[in-house]
């Protein structure tokens, strides 16, 4: 049986509790973009300001929404700063495919786009550390969506052209 | 005890356990379970009559045309229309409702007339508005709503000054509340306008006369009242839809076709293109019988003493903690209970709430501009049913304590 | 004998008698009669899995949404479309035409822009373009019907010179005819038009691989191929639904909804406003299931042996008293068999034939342009299913033979 | 148990087979008034001239149709030819009143219109004669319209204004 342990646990309860970089950056440098879950209403302002050896320097989080997408965020904020944009990509798709059962199927009001990056092998021994805790959710279909919100968001910020 | 005590025996689907705790459905708000007696009516319908109607002169396409035909009757009756010939079968309320929009607000709207709608309004009454607006220029029009979750009437005159309709939901999905249907439609009329009412909410719970509310138009849908999804209604008056263009074009709607162009059948058939779901109409007939059965009065008094007691269970056990909106009075509204707790997120308390084996839903319930007045992303909602009784909302506020176990911080 | 012995008894509804004669069931072009399986899996639904779909985050939902993506996944298997998401489920073919001439015709037809249909479409296929006629001054032209019940191409190139959009039957439902869908399509690509089929008389009976057909749009319908009445599909390829404006408005369709106006789902759930059917969406999967299992190949080798069978009897022992309309050719085309029987009107035909327990339909077959040049007001029509066997046949034939006891003066 | 006899009557297969009063008039001084029957095509010309005392001097009767719309018509012609206005009318209700079970609810494709006459008691005791062979059809609710096709394209001509 699934249990409430498998979703809510203890290290995505702390960054719900108290969420790493949450605030806003200067624009530009940095990056802003936004995600929206209309399902949910959950909504994310991703800041990230990469520098010119394409290392992200900072990140902040804004938005609200519920415990899985705000603490995914937060977790995702940490281990991506510092980062090359390369080793963010990785992780989008290491993070992708953890979540990957499933998400396809649930559909309506929601669906995120697809993040035009191929979901291919390339990303198999990037270390998901603290993140693997969010492994529970595709227990729980349906908050698939919450977790992946951030990185969606990330995704379409590493794809968009750099503002000058 | 208004309603038969075994009530929740009718009804096979409660009778099953999710996560090791016994269902606890109360998401009617977002379609209702259905009694083996509306499951077996379409299951009879397809092992004894189906035929295509209106069709074939044939003995079983003659009881397949009078199953449909005596649903439509039966729905007819329920609502206290006229006749048969106003009520027009849809697959949702939605659908009813965009007939409306198109057939009548084509005919009937140019640029810059004015449709009146209400901030608490479900998407079905409000987007095929805007697709009108974008369309043709209308202007659109919104009554307030207040801090108590009713109607802000207090600019009414001004809002319907030169409007061509009047579109408002009889009862609120998020709020509950009973709007003054009779009211709205009279001043509609002294203003010139006509009146649609979005009674989804509405005809599943309160005995409903149309003639009493005085509206121009109604739609609902039938998977909200114990019938089956894929089957909605549009009542309207025989005269209005007798002067309506056709809405979709196909078999059964015409009278003629030719190469060069078609004559449409007589109401309300014109608006039924192509083969209807004879199944589902079995179903909402079979749904209106066992309602009157139960008698939509008692189904109102039901639902008015459940709602006092949950208004105040939740209140008496969570005080502060829990903010239900909407009215306060039970008998202004129905068993939609859309409410926050503390500052954890509807998403993450109807979560909890299913590992207790309780189905609420979380989210916008489809009134975006409402959640906006509201200044909410979202609410966790509980709504009540025919099946729902005491024990229901004691499980409910038994569960909600659980939440802080999880996210009291 | 390439489908099971006792395929017969899988549908409760053929096990009946009609004064005193078991039901012979010739009408399966009209409406297919649904296996035992397909009636349960819809109860099955309503009494296990039912609730409204995309909204509820319990596991209810969860089932409940599964149930419907998972019948998508179904259909888009059937067809070989590329994904789910070509897959927009309407309540029937109708509004499926509907939509398309609606959205993709609001968008791209413009007046004198051409459409051609053929002499031989369903009104489904008509009165939307016909409405369009009305409203934007769209041209429809026509492809003539040979005195084989063949479609005459000789002018198609013609006919298709700047044309935007040729819809076609793939197999009409009064002569049985399958057209050259294939070489169509081809040929409206060449002239730079989209391609646009009716299948609902095809993918029931033959094996449907859309790709290979090559069109850009098909429409079929559920409740001629087992599935329950309620439910219809449109395909198209996804990156055309994804230009298309939406068709209804209201839930489900939108991203987010303001007082200011609004934004479009994703495909395929942009073209689908309200509570979707989610019963009769099961009900077409288990549907599909069943065909599956019986495979398609076989489905249609058996149609094409009976029909030979048929044709081959009633000439036999009728000769020049029974004018079967459409090709003589069993290959070329399906088990839809119109028929006239001497100068005995089909009204009458009909009659006697249902006092036999014999069920087929008399009428003009919602196909009114076919019948003006065909120069008939009626025939009498026998359609087959996989249920129908050869001793069906014999009934019909021995049937006919009364009708001269009554009429022959 | 319903037979086909109760139908198929003999005295209306004799009008099916022989029909009478069948062709054109001359319209005017007849006015000429055309039925139709959208399911299954039948299809009914009518011509009554009428004279100065408002007799029905002549009734012809052209189109197509099944069994029981052609004999229908054609017993209708024989019911009402030198009958009054007056007469005619209460024949119309008469035979209304035998048809007029289930009509109603049969609906789709070819109902027919209100024929704008009230039917009440007034024609009681009005003889149909032959007329009540079509009794019959009653049992085959799908056929009433095939029988009142004529009746109801009567009730039209009779209404509308006299042509000069
Ligand atoms: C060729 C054809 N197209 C369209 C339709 C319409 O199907 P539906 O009535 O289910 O919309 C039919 C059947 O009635 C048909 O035979
Ligand atoms: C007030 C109101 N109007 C309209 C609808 C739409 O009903 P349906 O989805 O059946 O079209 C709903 C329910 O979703 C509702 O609550």
């Amino acid at each position: 049986m699934v249990g409430l342990e498998d979703l809510y646990r203890e290290i995505i309860l702390d960054h719900y509790r108290s969420p790493r970089n949450r605030g806003e950056l200067a624009v530009p440098p940095a990056r802003r973009v936004e995600g929206f879950n209309p399902l949910c209403g959950d909504e994310i302002i991703l800041y990230v300001h990469v520098d010119d050896n394409n290392v992200i320097e900072d990140v902040a989080i804004g938005g609200q929404g519920c415990s899985i997408s705000q603490s995914s965020a937060s977790m995702m904020s940490v281990a991506i700063k510092g980062k090359t944009l390369e080793e963010a990509r990785k992780l989008i798709i290491a993070f992708k495919g953890l979540m990957s059962i499933h998400e396809t199927t649930i559909g309506g009001d929601g669906r995120e786009s697809d993040i035009g990056i191929e979901l291919d092998g390339s990303a198999d021994n990037v270390k998901l550390g603290d993140l693997e805790a969010l492994r529970g959710v595709v227990k729980f279909p349906i908050r698939i969506k919450c977790a992946t919100l951030s990185w969606n968001t990330l995704a379409q910020a590493l794809v968009e052209p750099t503002v000058a | 005890m208004t309603l038969p005590a075994g009530i929740k025996d009718d009804f096979p689907l409660l009778d099953q356990k999710f996560c090791g705790h016994q269902l606890v459905y109360l998401d009617s708000a977002n379609t209702s379970q259905k009694p083996q007696v509306v499951i077996d009516a379409m299951a009879n319908y397809y092992q004894t009559s189906n035929a295509n109607v209106h069709r074939g002169s044939y003995e079983l396409a003659v009881k397949a045309t009078d199953a449909l035909e005596g649903a439509r009757a039966k729905v007819a009756q329920f609502i206290n229309a006229d006749s048969p010939a106003e009520i027009v079968f849809t697959k949702n309320a939605t659908e009813a409702m965009n007939l409306l929009a198109r057939s009548w607000g084509q005919a009937n709207l140019n640029a810059n007339d004015a449709v009146v709608l209400s901030e608490m309004e479900h998407h079905a009454n409000i987007v095929p508005w805007h697709m009108l607006h974008a369309e043709k220029g209308i202007e659109l029009r919104w009554i307030p709503v207040d801090k108590s979750g009713h109607l802000d009437l207090s600019n009414l005159d001004c809002l319907l000054d030169g409007a061509k309709l009047l579109s408002v939901t009889a009862m609120s999905n998020v709020l509950g509340t009973l709007n003054p249907i009779t009211e709205l439609a009279k001043r509609a009329h002294q203003a010139g306008a006509l009146m649609a009412i979005d009674a989804s909410q509405y005809v599943p719970h309160v005995p409903t006369d149309i003639a009493a509310l005085g509206a121009d138009f109604m739609v609902f849908t039938g998977h909200k009242m114990l019938a089956p999804m894929g089957i909605g209604v549009l009542w309207a008056r025989a005269n209005l839809l007798e002067e309506m263009p056709p809405f979709l074009g196909g078999g059964e709607m015409i009278l003629n076709v030719t190469k060069e162009g078609f004559t449409t059948n007589e109401i309300p058939w014109k608006f039924e293109a192509g083969t209807p779901m004879v199944g589902e109409a079995v179903g909402l007939g079979r749904a209106i019988d066992y309602l009157t059965d139960l008698g939509m009065a008692n189904v109102r008094q039901h639902e008015v003493g459940l709602t006092a007691y949950a208004l105040r269970t939740l209140t008496e056990r969570y005080g502060d903690k829990i903010t239900i909106q909407g009215p306060t009075e039970p008998a202004e509204r129905g068993g939609v209970m859309s409410f926050l707790y503390g500052d954890v997120h509807p998403h993450d308390v109807a979560q909890v709430l299913d590992q207790k084996g309780i189905a609420v839903r979380a989210g916008h319930h489809c009134a975006k501009p409402l959640m906006d007045v509201l200044n909410l992303s979202s609410t966790t909602r509980a709504s009540l049913y025919v099946y729902n009784n005491e024990s229901d909302v004691d499980k409910l506020a038994d569960a909600l304590a659980t939440i802080d176990d999880i996210f009291s911080f």
